[in-house]
């Protein structure tokens, strides 16, 4: 048996605030109980019945007193929600420039793929200082990532990516679990957190065993299943241009805008005629039942890799830059002469 | 409701009107509005069924606590219907994936 | 006491127009809870109809028009048989009312059968999710989407038409009994309530089933 | 039963347990009393067989390994405790017996509206029950009690559609008992009696009442389309035809966040009549209070989304599911204000139902307060789906609804079986009860503080000190509710004769004889005082 904790693992930059909020409602919401109780017992002794056909004083109400604590409340539990909603907004919203990971959760393990090709199953590496974003999808039921010592947690759809961000502050091992019931063995889906510190994380992805890149992963699959010989990349074919889409709106035929993130991509790769783009024939067969979900995470991670056409400048899409947007180098698309990208890149 | 105040020319009369408002709703049907076909569809059925409630359901007759649980009806399905339609409509506004 | 309407008193009532009122009171908030229960069911068909307009077009196209809108014909017509025969019983016209109700019942029969003559063509053209489904269509996968709410809501739809029936023949046989009579007939409104609800309920699922995918 | 009101029966005035006699005078009566206490025997039933689920899980996480259940019994055990806790135990617990019985008469009726569909609700009642049992043993079910898709609909090769078959059906004695409420409390009060001059009982019943009503359908649509989905193999909530598990959860969740009103609500109902009677005082601020009920019933529809912060909604409905929550905390907030300045002046006495009121207060305060953590987005984040959540709404549930429950059963045991019930033993058993609950649950949300996620059979070997003090606790809650158990059934034959207004308390269910006759009153009371309204009534209460 272990020794007894009360507290928990703090090594996030969320983590910080988290307990700063959390603490600050015990202090509050332990205040006001204490005095419930205190009222509470002190007059149920104070004004224990002495004879058996005592009247007391009959008191029906004050309505000064009910409109100060109907009001109080509601002013202090706005700032809750406000102090509240500020932190989840931080936790809701990726950093530009935070390093991907994809993450993959099925009955009852969770896989991790790093873009420089790097995998691991119930372990995660991650640097310290440096904000990761896990994108997540589920190969079956609903999961949920949980790592109490960064507190964070999303629930991992089928069919869906849905991402979750951290910034490691200390190094160490850390609880890794999954939070959401799935099954038999949901509790053994369990694993570990390594954040290391930056030196080290990088002999650990040197030594990681990468067979290739993510992307040129990806790569191989996007001409392994014809993709190529219909999507050119610098040239408008029947489908459309993958060069410059990642993050990018599409006007679907039914007149809607979507931007082409991760689940559109996904979409477009497993149900491709769900959601027509205008001035396009749906021609594109489906490929749902073909690829596993991690050869999706490829050939997404590869459409996003290929950058810009050399010469042109990065877009920059409002209030939306992908991250990884053009960050392998060497990966030009199909008609590029050379393909490299297997080498991690220096962050 | 105090007994039967309608007579029964204005159950025929509404009648008359119903299948009126189904032949309309058919013809507007084979227009092609965009996404004002649902909507014509929608608002036709609302008015027959305003239609049908008032009269063959004496709605209008009846107490005002009846219309009240009527209201109350209509309000709650809007309230479902508004609060879940709002996370679909503005889950594509925060642009990261499965925000 | 000679009013037949007292015979029908119950003990916790104190007069006819109070059980009246409750009678008809209660039946309305029942009706409350049928809105609830379709609303859930409205709700789920418009999150997916917002999120596959093109698919749910689709479906729609397919529906057989004329047997949808020959079936929102009888059943207006069942409504207003059913709202003549309260009608007549409350003039103390039995015979009228017993009449009418049959010719309800008999209107609700002839709904009924229209639908499982559309379900079963649905069937033979393989538009039946998870028995038999096949489409060519791009849009095959929300087309069963499709075709799964529209089997849910008119199977939910027909299951509350078959209660009505078997309701409105028992009412039938108790007017020709002379149960009722101007006095006392809340049975009959109740059920009336019940009956027009289901059909104000099919004229929605006609507008979103048949209508709105008409022009494709 | 249809016979004409008969007032000359006066005389040796039978009550309505002894007014007839034999299985059948039981099993088809339309007496709201005697289907009142058929349901407490009903849901006693269900709630240690729930239990009994309860402790076999806490004895299986003394360890952290898997060592007395495997990991399957395990999800099973907790699914069934759910299920059968909260659809045949909480949602049925004071509504169907303490509600039952005591609405017509705290308003001056001889029964409910509708009292042959009373009787229905208790048949169906226990068809769903019947139904749901049959499922968990022949097939077991590992769903949770969320029934979760695509994994229940799916994945789980348990009976789901047998199990959501048998809640299925229970809602519709909900539906019928809401409704039969509802048109009682419009329709069937009293000469004089205005509805503010109802105890607050009855208000806060008809907020559950406009709950059940309102919700129910939804979960049995929901249910239904998971039964579709499941049989035939089409996605509505799953991914091959593009359904999405998140409308699931909303419409799931549009139900049962409500249900959770529908469980605290009628424990309010009760605290505000023990308050009351045993401070001999009017419920400080009676108007907001029963306001308060009502809305509670309306914003607690508003707010189901806070169980789906982490689930893949829009951070848009989180943040006004977010702000919702917050505001129907501050109804909640009133009431317990108003109770507590209830007891300021009053003349407090100490009886068991006062000790359970008193415990209710505390323990659903802290309940309610941890709410507002779980209502916080970013606290919500961490602590959703840990045990700090299950302690949550034990808090509410078990310290809120099953303490009010048992103070309401003391409390009205009098009137229920003409008998009083044993004072220093029940006092002795309210004790246990609190300190058992508090062991058991307290060191639970410290666990999920920590990250220890819920449903796990087995967890890491340094959540094992506060897993072992819970289940300590458990075994001491579990004592406490044996001991009820064994002396009302002591108390139902042996124990000394109850007056009729033992209390001296004012509502209009004291001035009938314990036993009440079987329409309650002999003569059909007209209201001249408002409820609590000791001043009034102190010559006939004997006060000074």
């Amino acid at each position: 048996m272990n020794s007894l904790q009360l507290l928990p693992e703090s090594a996030s930059t969320f983590a910080n605030e988290w307990n700063w909020l959390f603490w600050m409602l015990v202090a509050l919401c332990g205040f006001v109980a204490t005095g419930i109780a205190v009222l509470l017992i002190y007059w149920v002794v104070r004004y224990h019945r002495k004879r058996e056909d005592e009247l007391p004083v009959q008191i029906h109400g004050n309505i000064k007193i009910e409109a100060a604590w109907s009001l109080i409340p509601l002013m202090l539990f706005m700032g809750m929600f406000a102090w509240g909603a500020r932190v989840y907004f931080r936790m809701e919203r990726p950093p530009d420039n935070a390093r991907a990971i994809y993450a993959i959760g099925k009955q009852w393990m969770w896989k991790f793929q790093y873009v420089t090709g790097q995998r691991e199953i119930n372990t995660l590496h991650v640097p310290v200082g440096e904000p990761v974003k896990i994108i997540m999808t589920s190969q079956d039921a609903i999961h949920s990532l949980f790592v109490p010592a960064f507190r964070i947690k999303q629930d991992v759809l089928p069919q869906r990516y849905t991402t979750i961000w951290f910034q490691a502050t200390k190094p160490g091992r850390y609880h890794l679990f999954c939070a959401e019931y799935c099954g038999t063995k949901h509790s053994g889906m369990i694993g570990w957190v390594y954040a290391m510190d930056a030196h080290e994380f990088q002999l650990w992805m040197e030594q990681g065993g990468a067979e290739g890149s993510l992307a040129s992963t990806g790569e191989k699959l996007f001409h392994q299943f014809g993709c190529a010989t219909c999507h050119h990349f610098d040239t408008q074919g029947a489908c459309p241009m993958l060069r410059d889409l990642y993050g990018r709106p599409v006007r679907l035929t039914s007149g809607e805008t979507i931007i082409a993130d991760e689940t559109y991509l996904r979409n477009k790769i497993l149900n491709p005629r769900a959601q027509l783009i205008e001035g396009f024939q749906p021609i594109m067969p489906t490929f749902s039942g073909q690829l596993t979900e991690e050869q999706v995470v490829a050939l997404i991670a590869y459409i996003k890799a290929i950058g810009p056409r050399p010469g042109t400048e990065l877009p920059v899409s409002p209030g939306n830059a992908p991250s990884n947007y053009g960050s392998q180098q060497g990966i030009a698309g199909p008609e590029a002469t050379s393909i490299s990208g297997s080498k991690p890149r220096d962050r | 409701m105090a007994g039967q105040v309608l007579s029964t020319k204005s159950y025929l009369l509404t009648f008359a009107a119903l299948l009126a408002l189904t032949f309309t709703t058919v013809m507007v049907g084979y227009i092609d509005l965009g996404w004002g076909s649902m909507f014509m569809a929608v608002l036709i059925a609302t008015m027959k069924a305003i239609l049908i409630a008032s009269f063959f359901m004496h709605a209008l007759l009846e107490a005002k606590l009846v219309k009240l649980v009527i209201a109350g009806a209509l309000l709650w399905f809007l309230i479902m219907v508004t609060l879940t339609l709002g996370d679909y409509v503005t889950r594509a506004w925060m642009p990261y994936p499965g925000k | 006491m000679t009013d037949p309407s007292a015979l029908m008193l119950r003990e916790q009532f104190g007069t006819p127009e109070q059980q009246r009122e409750s009678a008809t009171f209660g039946m309305w908030i029942f009706l409350a809870t049928e809105v609830m229960l379709f609303g859930a069911l409205f709700t789920a068909f418009a999150v997916y109809r917002m999120k596959y307009p093109l698919g749910f077009d689709e479906g729609s196209a397919d529906m057989n028009i004329l047997l949808g809108s020959i079936n929102t014909a009888v059943l207006i017509a069942s409504s207003l048989t059913m709202a003549l025969s309260i009608h007549a019983v409350a003039i103390n016209k039995q015979v009228r009312g017993y009449l009418l109700l049959l010719a309800t019942a008999a209107l609700g029969l002839v709904f009924l059968t229209i639908k499982f003559v559309e379900y079963y063509q649905h069937y033979e053209q393989h538009k039946a999710p998870g028995i038999s489904f096949v489409s060519d269509k791009p849009q095959a996968a929300e087309m069963q989407m499709f075709y799964v709410f529209y089997f849910v809501m008119t199977g939910f739809h027909a299951i509350h038409m078959t209660i009505g029936v078997c309701l409105v023949l028992v009412l039938a046989l108790r007017t020709a009994a002379g149960s009722f009579r101007p006095a006392y007939h809340t049975p009959l409104e109740a059920v009336g309530l019940y009956w027009h609800f289901v059909d104000i309920v099919w004229v929605f699922l006609f507008a979103i089933f048949y209508i709105s995918g008409l022009h494709g | 039963m249809s016979t004409l009101a008969t007032p000359v029966r006066a005389a040796a005035t039978p009550n309505y347990l002894t007014s007839e006699r034999g299985i059948l005078s039981w099993l088809l009566t339309t007496d709201h009393k005697r289907i009142a206490l058929l349901y407490v025997f009903s849901v006693t039933a269900f709630f240690f067989i729930g239990g009994f689920f309860a402790l076999l899980m806490r004895l299986e996480l003394v360890t952290p390994e898997t060592d007395l259940v495997s990991p399957h019994t395990y999800n099973e055990l907790f699914s069934m405790h759910g299920i059968i806790m909260v659809w045949f135990f909480l949602i049925p617990s004071i509504p169907n017996t303490l509600g039952n019985f005591l609405i017509p008469m705290m308003i001056g009726a001889k029964d409910l509206a509708f009292p042959k569909l009373n009787l229905a609700s208790w048949y169906v009642f226990m068809l769903g029950g019947m139904v749901t049992l049959w499922a968990m043993f022949r097939g077991g079910i590992d769903t949770g009690w969320t029934f979760y898709t695509p994994f229940s609909t799916v994945y789980s090769q348990t009976y789901v559609t047998g199990a959501a078959l048998g809640v299925f059906i229970s809602g519709f004695a909900s539906i019928m008992t809401g409704l039969n409420f509802i048109a009682t409390i419009h329709r069937l009060r009293a000469p004089g009696l205005t509805w503010f001059r109802l105890p607050l009982f009855v208000w806060s019943h008809y907020a559950t009442s406009v709950i059940l009503v309102l919700a129910t359908p939804v979960l049995a649509v929901v249910l239904s389309m998971v039964a579709v989905e499941r049989i035939f193999q089409v996605g509505i909530f799953s991914t091959p035809l593009g359904g999405d598990p998140v409308l699931f959860q909303h419409l799931f969740w549009f139900y049962s966040h409500p249900a959770v009103y529908i469980m605290v609500l009628p424990g309010m109902a009760v605290v505000s009549e023990l308050v009351a009677a045993y401070s001999r005082r009017p419920v400080f601020g009676y108007t907001f209070v029963a306001f308060a009920s009502i809305a509670i019933a309306v914003i607690g529809f508003l707010v189901w989304g806070h169980h789906m912060f982490v689930a893949g909604q829009s951070v848009y409905s989180a943040l006004y599911f977010s702000l919702l929550s917050y505001m129907v905390a501050v109804p909640s907030a009133i009431k317990v204000f108003n109770w507590t300045a209830t007891v300021y002046k009053g003349s407090v006495s100490w009886e068991t139902p006062m000790l359970y009121a008193i415990g209710f207060i505390g323990l659903f305060t802290i309940g309610g307060m941890t709410g507002l953590f779980l209502a916080a987005l970013g606290i919500d984040v961490h602590v959703t789906d840990t045990y700090f959540v299950i302690a949550h709404f034990h808090y509410i549930m078990v310290g809120g609804t099953v303490m009010a429950y048992l103070g309401g059963i003391h409390y009205w045991w009098p009137k229920i079986s003409g008998k009083m019930y044993p004072e220093g033993l029940s006092k002795l058993s309210a004790l246990t009860v609190f300190l058992g609950f508090n062991l058991t649950f307290f060191p639970q949300f410290v666990l999920g503080y920590l990250g220890m996620p819920r449903r796990y059979a087995a967890y890491p070997a340094e959540f094992q000190y506060l897993h072992i003090l819970s289940t300590a606790g458990a075994t001491i809650l579990g004592a406490g509710y044996l001991m009820p158990l064994c002396y009302f059934f002591w108390a139902w034959r042996h124990a000394p004769e109850a007056p009729p207004n033992p209390w001296r308390a004012t509502g209009l269910e004291w001035q009938t004889p314990s036993p009440p006759p079987k329409h309650n009153f002999e003569v059909t009371p007209v209201v001249t005082h408002n409820a609590y309204d000791y001043e009034g009534m102190k010559e006939e209460l004997g006060l000074d």
